[in-house]
Order: C-alpha cells, then sequence, then structure tokens
C-alpha cells in the first residue's frame, strides 16, 4: 500500500484497512495507470469483481469497486475511484479482459461510462430499456412501462 | 397389354419430370422432378425385364447422384436465382436446333420400321423378354469378359475425374 | 381387357394381401418397438419405464399414436408447403416399400425377387430424401444442418455398408434373398462365421443409416434441438417415426439374411440339435404363463382385462406353433417357426441399436466422417478382397476352407489393426499441434 | 505474465450480413442444451464457429435491488434462488460476509456442520454438472444414475431442514437448527456407498473412446487466459492453476480437515471433467473426516435479534461448486445493507465461452457450455 502511495503519490486519496481488508480509494484519472502497476509490479493478476455503489448524496456520486487478487502473494486489494453522474470511468479491460462484461452490468445498472470499452451495452437487460435500476433514486416498483407494453404486449411486468 | 399401358404410363412421367425440371424456378423442385424423371426410366427398364438396370438406376442415380445435387441446391442461395430471367432470348437458335433434332429423330425412327429390308440402324434385340432370367450375372459377364478394358480405362478416367476434382475444389488442407 | 384385369389379380392376390396386412400391421409393430426401446432403456437407466397406460404400458403405443393423430397440424409459414407435405411421406414410402422384399419365413414374402437385396439397398437409400428435403423445406438453420449431416453421413456410411453386403453376396453368389437363405441352410454355416468382418462392418454401418445413437448426428438433440424433423409435429413427425424404426426393422432383416441365416433355426442341419426345434412353443407358453401371473397383481378389473387380452394374444401365437411341431421343417409349419425365429434374431439385432444407444456418448461429426472414411471404407474394401481370395482360393485352389478363410480373416484383421494404429497416430499428431 | 492474445474477447462481436458460406446461428434461449435460457448467436462457416456472442439477462430478477429493501435476515433466503443446485453455499458465503461485517463467529459446531452440509451440496451440484453434461455430449444412462445418488443428498438436507432445494440452512451467525437424529448415520452410509458410485460413473465415461474424442482438446483455457479472464472453479483448476479458497483462505472449518486439490494441465473439457470427479472424491472425504467428530455446544452465537453491523464494507468469497462466489456488503449502519454486491461465479466464467469456443465445431459447443457448469439463475441474478 506504501509503494503504492510512493509511486502515485496524491492520486492516491486515502489507504486504510477495514476488518483487514486493504482499501485504496484512488483518482479516476489515475485508475487504469494504478491497475497497470497492481497487476504489473504488485502482482495482483486477477480481477476478482468490478462493481459500483451509489451515493446520491455525495459530490461524485458513483464508488467503482474493483476487487483484485494475487495468486503468488494470497492477497486481496480493493481499489475505488469515484465518478459523478455521466462522468467518463477509464476501463480496465485493457488490463484484465475480465472487466468486459463487469463494467457492461455496471453500465446496465448504474449508467456509468466506461472510456475505452468498446462493446459497452446492456448486458442484463434489454438493449432499449430505460433506467438504470441500481441507483438509489430508481424505485424497486420502477419499471421501463413502454418498453414493456411495447415488447410484452401487456400493462406491466408486475 | 399391362406392358403396355406401364410403358405409357412411365414413359409420360419420364418426359413430364423432365419438361417440369427446365421450367421451374426453384432449383429443388427441378431436383425432385429430376428425381421424378430418373424414377419413370428406371420404372421402363423395369418393364423390359433388365432388373439390375432397374436397380443400379435408383442406387446410382437417385440415391448418389441426385442426393449430391440435392446437398449441394441447398448450400446455395436460393433466393438470387429466384429473380434471375429464366430462358434466354435466343428463341431462333432454339427452334431450329431442336427442329433438327425432331427431323434425325424422325428420320431415326422411319429407317428402324424398315429394319425387315435389312437395313438396321437400330437392330431390334432378338432375345425374347420373358427368356431372360438373371440378367445380372449376364451384364457381369459381358463387363469384365468380354468389354473388360473399356470398363476399365472409363474407371480409371473417372478416377482421374474424381481426384482433380479434390483438388481443384480444395479451398485449404 | 377384363380378362386383363382379371388375370392379374388372380394371379398377384396373396402379394395385394400380404402387402396390405404389412401396412397395417407395421405401424403398430413400429409402436411396439417403441414400447420396447422405452422399457429397456427404463431398465439400463435403473427406473421403470410407461407404466400408466394399460399394465407395464402395454397401451402405451395406442395412446401415443392416438396423440399424435389428433395433434395440431403444423407448417411453418416460410416453409416449402408441398415438399414439407411430400418429404415424411417418402421417408415412410421408402421404409415400407423394403419389406417387399424380406423373407419373414419360408412362405412369408411379397416379391421373390432375383435382386432382392440390392432392391432393399436402392429403397432404402432413397429413404435419404425423405429427410434431407424434409429438412431444407422447414427452412430453419436447424432442420437445414440436420439435412446436410444426414446427407453426407448416409452417402459416405452406403459405401460401407455397401461393400459388407458384397462380401456375403460373393459367398452366397445370389442377390435373391430365398437363395441367401438357401444358401446357409446348403452349407450349415450362417455367413456370419465366413465373414465376420463384414457383419461388424454392416453392424455398425447400419447404425450409421439408420441416424440412431451413437451416430444420431442429424437430429442430435442437444445440438440441433431436433435436426430435420425441429419444425415437424403430430402426425408428420410420426411418419418420420415411423420410417425411423421400419429402418431398423428394415437393416435388422437385412442382417439376419445375410449373415444370421435368415429363417433358420441354430444349428439347423444338425440332428442332436432337434430339440431346439420345441423352443419356440415353449418360449411362448412361458411367456402366456407369465401373462397369466401377472393378471391377479393388476390393480383395477380393467387393468386386469387388458392383461388377460394380452395373454390371449401370446396363447394364440403359442398354438400355431404347437401344432407346427410334428413336422417343423416343411410346409406351412415351417414358415410358422421360420417367422419365429426370424422376428427373434431381428430382435436381437434391434436390442444391440438400443444398448449401443443408452452406453455411448454420441460422435461429432467430423469424427463420424473419419470413422467413416478412415477406417471403415478402407476395411471393407481389404474385407471384400480377403474373401474373395478366400473362395478362390478354397474353389480353384482347392484349399480346405477353414485354411483358406483363417488366412484371409487373420490378413484383414492385421489391416484392421494397422488402420486402428495409423489413426491413433493422426490423432496423437493433430492433438500436438493443437497443444 | 503475457498479455491474452485477445484481450478483447469479451466484446461482443460485430455480426455483419454473412457470406456465401457463413451463416448465424443462434442457439436458445430455449434449446435442449443451454441449461436455462442462454442465447448465443454463433457466427459459422459451415460448421466451424467463426464467432460467438452470448446474450443473457432473460432471467434477471434484481436481486441486488431487492437486497437493499429487506433485512440482513430477510434477504438470506434470495441468495438461495441464485445457483439454485448448490444454494446450501450460496447461503454459507453470505451468512459469513454479514458475520464478518458484524464482527461476530460461528461456533464451531456450527462451523462443522455448515461444512458438511456445504460439501454435500457440492457433490449434489457436480452430480447435476456430470448427468447434464454427459447427455449434452449424447450419453442417455448417466445422468440417471447421477440425479439417484443426488437423490440421497436432498433426503439429507429436507431431513435436516426441511426444504430440498432453497434450503435456506445456515442463519447469520450459525444455525437454526439442531442436526437431526441419525444425521451422521446417514451421511456416513452416503459416503461409504458413493465410492462406488464414482467407479460406475467413471467406468461409463472415462475411458470411452468417444467420450474422451468429444472432450479431449476441446475448449482450451490456457492458466494465463483463466486468470485474465477472471475464471474460477474447477475450470481454472484444470487449467493447471492448483487454487482453492477452501486452502488459499479457509473459512468455515476447512483448515481442521486433509483434502487435495486436484488439477489438470491441459485446460480441455476432458481436464475439466477429470476435476470435477476428484472433487466429488475429495469432498465425501471431507465429510467423512468431519462427521467423525462434530464438536458440541451452542450452534448459534450471540449476534441478537435485530442485526445492525457498523457502518463498513466486506468481501467474502467462498469456493462455491462453480467457482469463487463473493459478496460485497456495504453497512450504513442501518437494519437493511446499504449494498450488496454478488460475484456470480457463473456469469465470470461463462465470460470466457468465447474464448474457449472459436474454432471449434458446433456440436463442442454443447460441450463447452456443459463444461462451464453455468446456472442461469446465476448468471441473471
Amino acid at each position: 500500500m506504501k509503494r503504492f502511495k510512493a509511486k502515485f503519490g496524491e492520486a492516491v486519496r486515502e489507504a486504510w484497512l477495514d476488518r483487514k481488508q486493504a482499501i485504496l480509494v484512488v483518482d479516476a484519472a489515475k485508475l487504469r495507470s494504478i491497475c497497470q502497476f497492481a497487476r504489473e509490479q504488485e502482482k495482483f493478476d486477477m480481477l476478482t469483481d468490478l462493481t459500483a455503489v451509489d451515493w446520491p448524496k455525495r459530490e461524485k456520486r458513483f464508488e467503482i469497486v474493483l476487487n483484485l487478487y494475487s495468486f503468488p502473494k494470497n492477497e486481496r486489494l480493493r481499489i475505488k475511484t469515484h465518478a459523478a453522474d455521466g462522468e467518463m470511468v477509464p476501463s480496465v479491460i485493457t488490463v484484465w479482459p475480465a472487466a468486459g462484461w463487469l463494467e457492461r452490468e455496471c453500465f446496465d445498472m448504474f449508467g456509468i461510462r466506461f472510456e475505452g470499452h468498446a462493446g459497452l451495452k446492456r448486458i442484463l437487460l434489454p438493449d432499449e430499456w430505460q433506467g438504470h435500476p441500481l441507483r438509489k433514486d430508481h424505485d424497486i416498483l420502477q419499471q421501463d412501462e413502454a418498453w414493456v407494453h411495447e415488447n410484452l404486449g401487456i400493462e406491466s411486468g408486475q | 397389354m399391362t406392358n403396355l399401358i406401364l410403358f405409357y404410363f412411365f414413359a409420360g412421367l419420364a418426359v413430364l419430370g423432365g419438361v417440369l425440371v427446365v421450367t421451374m424456378r426453384n432449383a429443388v423442385h427441378s431436383a425432385v422432378f429430376l428425381i421424378t424423371s430418373l424414377l419413370a426410366t428406371a420404372g421402363l427398364y423395369l418393364t423390359l425385364n433388365a432388373e439390375f438396370l432397374f436397380v443400379v438406376q435408383i442406387i446410382l442415380y437417385v440415391g448418389g447422384i441426385m442426393v449430391l445435387f440435392v446437398f449441394v441446391i441447398m448450400l446455395v442461395n436460393l433466393d438470387v436465382a429466384l429473380h434471375q430471367v429464366q430462358f434466354n432470348r435466343q428463341t431462333w437458335v432454339a427452334g431450329l436446333l431442336s427442329f433438327a433434332l425432331l427431323a434425325e429423330l424422325l428420320a431415326a425412327l422411319a429407317l428402324a420400321r424398315s429394319s425387315s429390308t435389312g437395313m438396321q440402324l437400330l437392330p431390334a434385340p432378338h432375345v425374347p423378354a420373358a427368356s431372360v432370367q438373371g440378367n445380372t450375372e449376364q451384364i457381369g459377364t459381358l463387363l469384365f469378359q468380354n468389354y473388360v478394358i473399356p470398363f476399365e480405362i472409363a474407371s480409371i478416367l473417372l478416377l482421374v475425374a474424381l481426384v482433380g476434382a479434390v483438388v481443384m475444389g480444395k479451398k485449404r488442407i | 381387357m377384363l380378362q386383363e384385369a382379371y388375370f392379374i389379380l388372380s394371379n398377384y392376390i396373396w402379394q395385394i394381401v400380404d402387402g396390405l396386412v404389412i401396412v397395417a400391421i407395421f405401424p403398430l409393430l413400429a409402436g411396439y418397438v417403441v414400447l420396447l426401446e422405452r422399457k429397456v432403456m427404463a431398465d439400463m437407466q435403473a427406473r421403470l419405464g410407461p407404466m400408466r397406460v394399460g399394465p407395464h404400458g402395454l397401451l402405451q403405443p395406442l395412446a401415443d399414436a392416438v396423440k399424435l393423430m389428433i395433434k395440431e397440424d403444423i407448417i411453418p409459414e416460410s416453409a416449402d408447403r408441398a415438399i414439407f407435405w411430400l418429404a415424411p411421406v417418402l421417408s415412410v414410402f421408402a421404409g415400407m416399400l423394403s419389406f417387399a422384399a424380406i423373407p419373414v419365413g419360408p412362405g412369408f414374402l411379397i416379391a421373390d425377387m432375383n435382386i432382392g437385396l440390392l432392391f432393399i439397398f436402392a429403397v432404402s437409400s432413397m429413404g435419404i430424401f425423405g429427410i434431407v428435403l424434409g429438412g431444407w423445406a422447414s427452412n430453419s438453420h436447424y432442420s437445414l444442418m440436420g439435412a446436410l449431416r444426414s446427407s453426407a453421413q448416409l452417402v459416405s456410411y452406403e459405401v460401407a455398408v455397401g461393400m459388407a453386403m458384397v462380401s456375403g453376396l460373393l459367398l452366397a453368389g445370389t442377390l435373391s434373398m430365398k437363395d441367401i437363405v438357401g444358401y446357409q441352410a446348403h452349407s450349415g454355416f450362417w455367413l456370419v462365421f465366413v465373414a465376420p468382418v463384414g457383419f461388424v462392418i454392416y453392424l455398425v454401418g447400419s447404425v450409421a443409416e439408420t441416424n440412431r445413437a451413437p451416430f444420431d448426428l442429424p437430429e442430435a438433440e442437444s445440438e440441433l434441438v431436433a435436426g430435420y424433423m425441429t419444425e415437424y409435429s403430430g402426425f408428420r413427425w410420426a411418419l418420420y417415426f415411423l420410417a425411423e424404426y421400419s429402418n431398423m426393422v428394415v437393416v435388422g432383416s437385412v442382417a439376419t439374411t445375410l449373415f444370421l441365416g435368415g429363417w433358420l433355426r441354430p444349428f439347423a442341419g444338425t440332428p442332436a440339435f432337434h430339440f431346439l426345434d420345441y423352443a419356440p412353443p415353449l418360449v411362448m407358453l412361458g411367456v402366456t404363463g407369465y401373462c397369466v401371473y401377472r393378471i391377479p397383481k393388476q390393480t383395477g378389473w380393467d387393468q386386469k382385462f387388458i392383461m388377460a387380452i394380452f395373454t390371449g394374444i401370446c396363447f394364440v401365437i403359442t398354438v400355431p406353433l404347437a401344432a407346427a411341431l410334428p413336422h417343423p421343417v416343411a410346409g406351412w409349419q415351417a414358415g410358422v417357426h421360420g417367422a419365429f425365429w426370424f422376428i427373434a434374431k431381428v430382435m436381437a439385432y434391434v436390442y444391440v441399436f438400443l444398448w449401443a444407444r443408452f452406453t455411448f456418448p454420441r460422435y461429432r461429426f467430423d469424427q463420424l466422417m473419419q470413422l467413416g472414411w478412415h477406417y471403415l471404407i478402407p476395411l471393407s474394401i481389404v474385407n471384400v478382397m480377403g474373401v474373395a481370395t478366400a473362395i478362390v482360393l478354397h474353389r480353384e485352389a482347392g484349399w480346405n476352407p477353414v485354411v483358406s478363410i483363417g488366412v484371409t480373416l487373420v490378413v484383414t484383421v492385421l489391416a484392421a489393426l494397422w488402420l486402428v494404429r495409423a489413426g491413433e497416430r493422426r490423432e496423437q499428431a493433430t492433438l500436438k499441434s493443437a497443444a | 505474465m503475457d498479455e491474452p492474445q485477445n484481450p478483447a474477447t469479451a466484446l461482443p462481436v460485430e455480426m455483419p450480413i454473412p457470406g456465401a458460406d457463413e451463416i448465424v446461428l443462434n442457439m436458445g434461449p430455449q434449446h435442449p442444451s443451454t441449461h436455462g435460457v442462454l442465447r448465443v448467436k454463433l457466427k459459422l462457416d459451415g460448421e466451424r464457429i467463426e464467432a460467438s456472442e452470448c446474450i443473457i439477462g432473460y432471467l434477471h430478477r434484481g436481486v441486488e435491488k431487492i437486497a437493499e429493501h429487506r433485512s440482513y435476515q430477510q434477504f438470506a433466503p434470495y441468495v438461495d434462488r441464485m445457483d439454485y443446485v448448490a444454494a446450501v453455499s450460496n447461503g454459507l458465503g453470505y451468512c459469513e460476509a454479514v458475520e464478518k461485517l458484524l464482527g461476530a463467529e460461528a461456533p464451531p459446531r456450527a462451523k462443522v456442520v455448515r461444512t458438511i452440509l456445504t460439501e454435500l451440496q457440492r457433490i449434489a451440484s457436480h452430480l447435476l454438472w456430470l448427468g447434464t453434461h454427459a447427455l449434452d455430449i449424447g450419453a442417455l444412462t448417466p445422468v440417471f444414475y447421477c440425479l439417484r445418488e443426488r437423490e440421497e443428498v436432498l433426503k439429507i438436507f429436507e431431513k435436516y431442514c426441511g426444504a430440498r432445494l432453497t434450503t435456506h440452512a445456515f442463519r447469520i451467525g450459525g444455525l437454526q437448527y439442531e442436526t437431526y437424529d441419525g444425521f451422521e448415520h446417514d451421511v456416513k452410509r452416503f459416503c461409504d456407498d458413493f465410492e462406488k458410485k464414482v467407479e460406475e460413473y467413471e467406468q461409463l465415461l472415462t475411458g470411452n473412446r468417444i467420450w474422451v474424442g468429444r472432450t479431449k482438446g476441446i475448449g482450451i483455457l490456457t492458466g494465463e487466459q483463466a486468470i485474465a479472464l477472471g475464471v474460477t472453479g474447477p475450470p481454472l483448476r484444470a487449467s493447471g492453476v492448483k487454487w482453492d479458497i477452501r486452502k488459499a483462505m479457509p473459512y468455515a472449518a476447512y483448515d481442521q480437515y486433509q483434502f487435495d486439490i486436484p488439477s489438470g494441465q491441459n485446460g480441455d473439457t476432458y481436464d475439466r471433467y477429470l476435476v470435477r470427479m476428484e472433487e466429488m472424491r475429495q469432498s465425501r472425504r471431507i465429510c467423512l473426516q468431519a462427521i467423525e467428530n462434530i464438536p458440541t455446544g451452542p450452534i448459534m452465537a450471540k449476534v441478537g435479534k435485530v442485526l445492525k453491523p457498523p457502518p463498513g464494507e466486506v468481501y467474502h468469497a467462498i469456493e462455491a461448486p462453480k467457482g469463487e462466489i463473493g459478496y460485497y456488503v456495504v453497512s450504513d449502519g442501518t437494519v437493511q445493507p446499504y449494498r450488496v454486491r454478488v460475484r456470480p461465479p457463473s456469469f465470470i466464467n461463462l465470460q470466457a465461452f468465447d474464448t474457449m469456443a472459436r474454432g471449434h465445431l458446433v456440436a463442442d459447443v454443447v460441450a463447452i457450455i456443459g463444461t462451464l457448469d453455468i446456472v442461469l439463475g446465476e448468471v441473471d441474478r
């Protein structure tokens, strides 16, 4: 963790341990180079998971969370970065191909756009669907009624 | 009597099938009528008591060659063929050629009719039809004893053609 | 004209009746082969199989038939209607027509053609069109791929199957089904003992010819949904099914006639085994007895009644078999006994099909083609040459038949082993290049 | 580590209008061997696959959204419905994640019972995989043998908690139910019989020439590719990476037992098959060790009726039958989780499909889908 701080200085905003888990918060602009460093120098060779959390009250509402795992060190690392609504986040697909579907899911559920991801389209929901269901301001009963009506021929899916 | 009815039935079927082969737009339909025509021809062999020829006609032409035909036709994009002009416009040449063919056939028939005079273009078979038994063996004897060299030459020719087709058709190895 | 018609009728009346009987009875028989298959499958998979319709599912085929007949008849919108309609009919036609030349017993055959075997071969080769045209007419990718696979597969395996038949034919020296059996009766040996390699090739090739597992690629349900039958339903689908099962019985019959001695009893020429003549009635009596034993165990009077009817049918079959006993080698008695042995052999052959189906995984298409072209066809050619050599050695050079057959058999088996070795080497090479 | 040959394998494939000898084949969503409602779009040259794209989401139910509107305990049954053939493993992962968040730990007895049930679940899941995989490749019989043994496992579950499939066997903090009388006996009898049963499956398939021909060299995934694509579970181990969370980061009671991690070399379908077969044997071994000595004591830690974890977040992963199932739980100090993220092994393993399928034949697609052992309930959540 200290090595990250030393290498990237200001770009690593915070670093702490929560319940024995290493967490880094980094600057979105430097995300790709930090990930590159993590994979090549620090041997975090597997991207276990990539997801996001929505905090609507914060200035930058989306928190993108990358869970990494290192086979040689048998260690996990969490890298976080923040993005406002509509802001582009650099894609890590060139670092870990595994990010392909995970970033698509993030886009599908939160509407976060990843820069450098060539096929960023919806993955779980239909392509024409409106709305991003995992945002906090998206109600649990809310759905794209126009789509349901048009494609399924029913008034509501509920 | 029965033979006559059967002959006209099969002959008519063969001609009808042949006409439909060239007039159908859809290539698969054409193939189906070609099969019909070939089967009718096989039926004609049967009326002549040539059982072996009948069976070989079915196995080779219907069961073998036509399957490959249909196989290839299915792979071709039929929609293109459906929108193309089916007949070309050289009516005059076609008419002339068919007239020549007709004249030739008529002449041959006329000559054959007068065969009793001794001038035989098409000598009638002298084997009484009913006595032909086991003509499979006869064909075998003919092919493998009397005509063994032409037969083998034809086989080798086919083999060469086969190898050539494979070599030419092979896209990659 | 009228006289002529009368002449035809009086001459061919038995053939027509025979034909009608076969057309009427055969679908039922095929239904019971399906039941047999399901029961055998259940037995191999530790379960019971159909048990609901009738005692032990004995009426299941009838229920299935009724269900299929009254199902909605669907023709896909973009299908080629005429050919979609024609294809299954063609399949069934080819399957049924083959029965004309199959000698079930000494007197039980519709047409004794002197080209019988070739006739069956020719007619069944026409059955391909039912599959190919049906697959094309459905206008669906799965159907088309099934049809393509099917035509390629059948054309490839027809060569091997034909060659395997030739090895038997060379020995018998005739194409007439009746005379082939006659030859085996005369020589005292079933041809399977003289040309075993040919029989094995025929067995494998016939499984492929009938599209049965492990060669059921044209209808491989886990890959192509149902292959050429994907778009078919109801009665048309039933026709395809009928064709498949009739083809199974046809290849079984051909194998029985050509290699397994047709209607002959095992050890037909050996007086010491004459007691085997008592087997058919005894077996049927045993089946009847078992049915009687099962009657009281059925639940409900209707089930008991159906079981009783089946008992009756078994008994009715037993009676002529028993009545034929005094002279089981002549006249109608021979026909009855012959039919029993013939059907028993065909069923044994079909059982091998089922056995293979429930044991083996499915081949992949390229592997199937490889098996056909790299192993079966070369081997079948070697086998034909071997058998021909054996015949020449015995008949022209006067060798002992056992020695001449043994020598050529050894050569053929060596060739087979060499083929397998070469194949393995090729496989290793491809695996290496892949890795 | 090398850059994987095709870093963009997981991207959707551009499918232009097919040329003369190319067709685009749609497999699914209604297809006998896509194991649910997976749709695979294949671009074919003859029967050879040039490109493929998986289209998923037909079973999407918004599990993660539901989690934000349920309390911690209320959400636990929902995780069973993701990988519905391995519900016990899903439940274990979730319960342990929340326990970690609370700072609580299940008592030793609960841990051992959890281990036994999870290993039985692994056997059941692998059995279902084996049956359907064999069925895909055309072997009709193994599936019935497999379901016969799976039935025994489900019977044990039913006796333990009343449910067979979606068990909800564990609670946050331990177990709801004490084991029933004869639990040890049932498990032991199952394990004793199971040895012979695995032999039986192997007899049917392992040496079978057709089976070997259909699976060897098919869908090769090298170790580097597997890691880069995030593939976990048996597919990763079959590619030669000897990694198992049960050994690497032990949870429940796994640190007390002896077992081996099977691994393959070629990373092909056949190796994945062998790895799973060996895993079933190892699971049986763990069960037999665990059943010998179940500690006595309480089965529930003191966690209270209302769970209010302190604010914070936790990522906890366990080795489910299909791979690493991870739960990333964020708490804001209320009774409802702020965010629950599930890392679904099937979803991420399925991503490797395109890499594995290219250049193979249509018939191999079903073998590859089968060997990935995906459950669409988990892929789509």
